[in-house]
């Protein structure tokens, strides 16, 4: 386990063709023993990561918002309860069991938080970009909802009601945004792509319709 | 015993940018997704739960200088030499994570409802306050949210009880809710008015009637 | 206004051989399908809602001579011409179930649960008693159940409530339990002993502390 | 109208190449003037009847209780939260919109009913059986559900408890009849193929493993 010392250099984000890093070596070593020992199936790595580089992500949750502005009866249902209305769509899944969607309106404005680690809803939104999990975020979306905001460019009116949730169990959130203004004429696959991920987390809105 | 968690950031003075992210930037180094995957595929052997994981990971001494898949990895070798991986008679994985059950896998999840055995002791819009003692041991209930006044504000039903799970004491399925509080009782009424509302989801022994 | 239902069977005295039939034998006469689909097709167009139907069907007055299909037919009949279809300004559907739709709208249903706005009055193991009150109008509390103390055994949740819905009132979303009797609490101690439990799926309107 | 005279001929199962009886007739009718007025599409009927004849029917439900005999973690979810583990097997629909799902043990066996009409869980099941609808049935299963089961062929020890559904809301009940003895070299597949539509009501045990 000598591979195990913490990785000391410096973050780098560039990995050209050069020999393994002390971080690569560290996890080649941990993947080694753990499917020497029969825990795990070296192949079943490259499917579990090629579901979320291309299957798994907010595109998924972007059906499930597009179809709620479309159908007026499924929005009621993904209200009541979500879990049901989106394992219709197909979209059950890991870290996305229990599911809770919240609706932005002009009075209230929803924002998703895990103060305590990363809890995400992986199932419709797939992996968490690195800033959810990061101490800044986790640290100020409970405290300074309108700064954060401000940070990722939104400004609310004064007037707007602040919702936060922190994900401190296995319930998921899921953020249903309003729907954008001038897009009654799209249809719900031209919706699907106004809605982006951080307006599904609260950080953002969507597009506009052009 | 003295348990500390690195990872309870809620309300803490973190500086910082949040960095923002496109959606299909989902690693930063080569063996991120390998790290993501081990994890993913280490669930079905039942080495470890969602919350020995959590625990693991929030007590890593440095917690707060790694980036996330280095705190996945840091304590993923930890739970590997606690649970005697390396040992004469490493413990039998439950289930392999082959490669051709992994869509399965994903889209099924592990549901954390169970069958309540009790009634919920608190009801919609009732007011509750959070226990202030600190628990020697993993917890999900924020150190902002202790021994604070809030408002039920939904009832999930019964669901696994971190508390012991991560203790490998059982499931011991709680009623767990979400329970809101205003901005003034969690920061102070000298905080920067937002106009915002947290909640947190609280299992049933994290709270009191208020 | 005195409204009878000729559907409310629960316990009546009743002769008659319950007639076996095997799982593929699904209709008796080529009409049957037809009522089963109209019947189905109706449900988009909201002319009615399931609760009306069903109003409609136990107040036919010669119900207990009608196979079930022909009740269902009777009642459509009849809420066709309640609903002013033959008139001038027959009511426009909501939506017609165009064959390409029938796939999609059937695995999609059409939930009866809604987002509760206040607290359920009962959990989970108390005592209720059923109101014993007979409404003149449609509801849900079979008169074997009436004015009987059982012990809540679910808790589901608001859901429309038929009551009102049955009349055009509105959804008026009540909190729908699970309530069990003793048999000897709903046949007497004089019963035949069975060692049985049944359980109404009652809705909080329908009881009363015990 | 004149067509909307009962049908005052005893019940013919045989409709062989012949006039169209006052029933058809009656039928037709109705649809031709809810096709006329815009309300229906005639070719989503035949897309509707094709549904339940060949697509939703007990072998669903037959694919749920064989997937949670051999599924520990399956059965716990569906124990748990029916809804949301059928619909990941990708079965949910009208009138299956709110599962609960019971289970058959040594100590308990479980019946449904609907005394009321003729509640019962379509997306798994499909339609329900005549008997089902019928008066016998339902006067019956709720007062003497010994005497309904030996109807059945069903004769349970004295010992066991008979808990009696009675689906009078939305929510509706699949049985999780108890797993044959001597079954536990099966597959799955050759597992739902001893799972009777009368075991997942209550008014029938599924087959033996041979």
């Amino acid at each position: 386990m000598s591979e195990h010392e913490h990785d000391s250099q410096p973050h780098s984000h560039e990995h050209a063709q050069r020999a393994l890093s002390p971080m690569e070596l560290r996890v080649r070593a941990l993947e080694a023993l753990l499917t020497e020992k029969g825990y795990i199936d070296p192949a079943a790595l490259d499917v579990v990561i090629d579901a979320y580089q291309t299957k798994i992500g907010p595109r998924n949750g972007a059906r499930v918002v597009a179809r709620a502005w479309c159908d007026a009866e499924f929005r009621r249902w993904l209200l009541a309860d979500a879990t049901a209305a989106i394992a219709f769509l197909g979209l059950t899944g890991r870290q996305g069991e229990h599911m809770v969607a919240v609706e932005n309106t002009p009075q209230v404005h929803n924002l998703v938080v895990c103060t305590l680690c990363s809890c995400y809803p992986w199932a419709v939104l797939g992996l968490p970009p690195t800033w959810y999990k990061s101490a800044p975020y986790r640290a100020r979306a409970v405290k300074d909802p309108r700064g954060v905001l401000r940070e990722f460019g939104v400004e609310l009116p004064e007037s707007t009601q602040i919702r936060i949730w922190d994900s401190t169990a296995e319930v998921r959130y899921l953020v249903l945004p309003q729907r954008p203004a001038g897009s009654e004429d799209l249809s719900e696959e031209q919706l699907a792509n106004l809605v982006t991920r951080d307006s599904m987390i609260g950080t953002g809105l969507p597009g506009t319709a052009a | 015993m003295n348990y500390h968690s690195n990872a309870d950031l809620g309300g803490q003075d973190v500086r910082g940018a949040i960095v923002m992210e496109p959606e299909g930037e989902l690693f930063h180094a080569p063996w991120e997704p390998q790290v993501m995957a081990l994890v993913v595929a280490m669930g079905p052997t039942g080495l470890s739960n969602i919350d020995m994981n959590r625990a693991a990971r929030e007590t890593i001494p440095n917690y707060r200088d790694l980036s996330y898949y280095e705190i996945w990895l840091t304590a993923l070798e930890k739970l590997v030499l606690q649970q005697g991986v390396l040992g004469d008679t490493p413990p039998p994985p439950k289930q392999v994570l082959r490669a051709e059950l992994v869509a399965a896998a994903i889209s099924k999840g592990s549901a954390f409802s169970r069958t309540p055995t009790g009634p919920a002791r608190y009801a919609l819009g009732q007011r509750v306050r959070t226990i202030a003692v600190q628990p020697s041991h993993h917890t999900r209930l924020p150190a902002y949210a202790r021994g604070k006044v809030g408002i039920v504000e939904r009832v999930h039903g019964a669901h696994v009880f971190p508390d012991t799970n991560a203790r490998g004491l059982g499931e011991n399925p709680q009623w767990l809710y979400t329970v809101a509080f205003d901005e003034k009782e969690l920061w102070g009424e000298q905080h920067l008015q937002q106009r915002s509302t947290i909640s947190v989801d609280a299992f049933e022994p994290y709270l009191e009637p208020a």
